[in-house]
């Protein structure tokens, strides 16, 4: 079962894992991954960060993620839910899980599930700063790397 | 053919959407980037490639990842955008 | 910050991830990962697993994984909870976690922390049938394999 | 000195916990298994090696895992156990 939403509320880790095991007693090891923002970048201090995204295709996006990683290893679930609008320092943004009978096979599709959705998910992160300022994040090359070791194609450049 | 920007492309451009009427010539995503570069100053300033040529903007041709070489038709939802940053 | 902990009571995750991050804006990922009683083994029906400790090691053996892993990556918090005593098919065992500035840092240490201990920190488990029956669970030999992707030294033979 | 037995060990030998005192010949783990192994059958059966001669009893001295080279006192706190099977 791979479940996603986007979405501007908050999430609650305990009760999003309860629901992806509901009373599945052959899960044997979940994953999850948070991702969360950060009060500085490139050493300023960050008021906030806002998440654009493209609606439609986020959604087609992240069930092609979750698929690949039902396809790659013998998962239970799998779950993705990423935030968007204006969040502030120390908030969660993304929350990943793979949920599997083998502790392996759940910590590296979690590690699978974020490194794809970084590069083949469409959202922009844009800094606000303290100081009033703001920026688009840059797309990182560490993370067209960290796709590499999954046997990714990049996207397309 | 619906037009859909994202991110500092939306903002060079000044609009997150527009409607236009495809030329017959205009037939793959490389000739669309050249022909909507023509419509304004930000157009251009926005769908330009770097100074070493390299391609920034990104596109999806009915939400899914296109290249240069993509066929594209009146019908389409083609979208341009920087490289994702989510996560 | 690393923080162990072993007991009979269940866990909260979202209340451990709180407590572990606090009101901190420096951490950029948290990878976590969950260990739960399976309903069957070798294809039989369990009633229960009890987790058996070594008071006093298990404490000692958990926080030396807990200062390994901080030493090997910039982790801002380490957390390991382990439970002890009878549990049933869905229930935790264990939670373990790693917050860094980076997600790489964060997932790595996450699967470095659990490697480690079902391996490294006295914990046995027994299996109770739905039939009445008892057996010991024996240890894996892929744990040893996993435990030499860290470089480190099995545990004495 | 106090020896304690977890698992099986402890199942086989009926008890978790003895407090022994130690002959003067005995100095390592390997002397302290074979002179356990003389105590009972129990003993003899739960800390004997495998048919292949390989070791199957993990043990700890002061709480860290020992090797049967290890020295051992009679101040030393020693655990018998079957390889941890946690997490």
């Amino acid at each position: 079962m791979a479940a996603i939403r986007v979405g501007l509320a908050p999430f609650d880790v305990a009760a999003e894992l309860a629901a992806l095991t509901g009373d599945r007693t052959d899960i044997g090891g979940i994953g999850t991954f948070i991702g969360i923002v950060r009060g500085t970048a490139h050493g300023r201090s960050l008021a906030s960060m806002t998440l654009e995204h493209y609606p439609g295709m986020t959604e087609r996006a992240l069930v092609a993620i979750a698929l690949a990683a039902e396809r790659r290893w013998p998962l239970q679930a799998c779950l993705i839910i990423h935030r968007v609008g204006r969040l502030l320092p120390g908030e969660p943004i993304v929350l990943v899980a793979a949920a599997s009978a083998h502790r392996q096979a759940a910590l590296d599709a979690t590690a699978f599930l974020i490194d794809w959705l970084k590069t083949k998910a469409p959202f922009w992160k844009k800094e606000t700063f303290l100081d009033g300022t703001e920026a688009w994040v840059d797309a990182r090359e560490t993370d067209e790397e960290a796709l590499a070791r999954w046997g990714a194609t990049p996207t397309p450049a | 053919m619906k037009i859909l920007y994202f991110a500092w492309l939306r903002e060079r451009i000044g609009c997150g959407e527009e409607t236009v009427a495809l030329p017959a010539d205009v037939t793959t995503v490389a000739d669309l980037v050249s022909w909507l570069g023509s419509r304004s100053p930000g157009h251009a300033s926005a769908l330009a490639p770097a100074s070493d040529g390299r391609r920034i903007v990104r596109c999806a041709v009915n939400q899914d990842f296109a290249d240069p070489e993509t066929r594209v038709t009146e019908r389409d939802e083609v979208a341009f955008f920087p490289p994702v940053t989510g996560g």
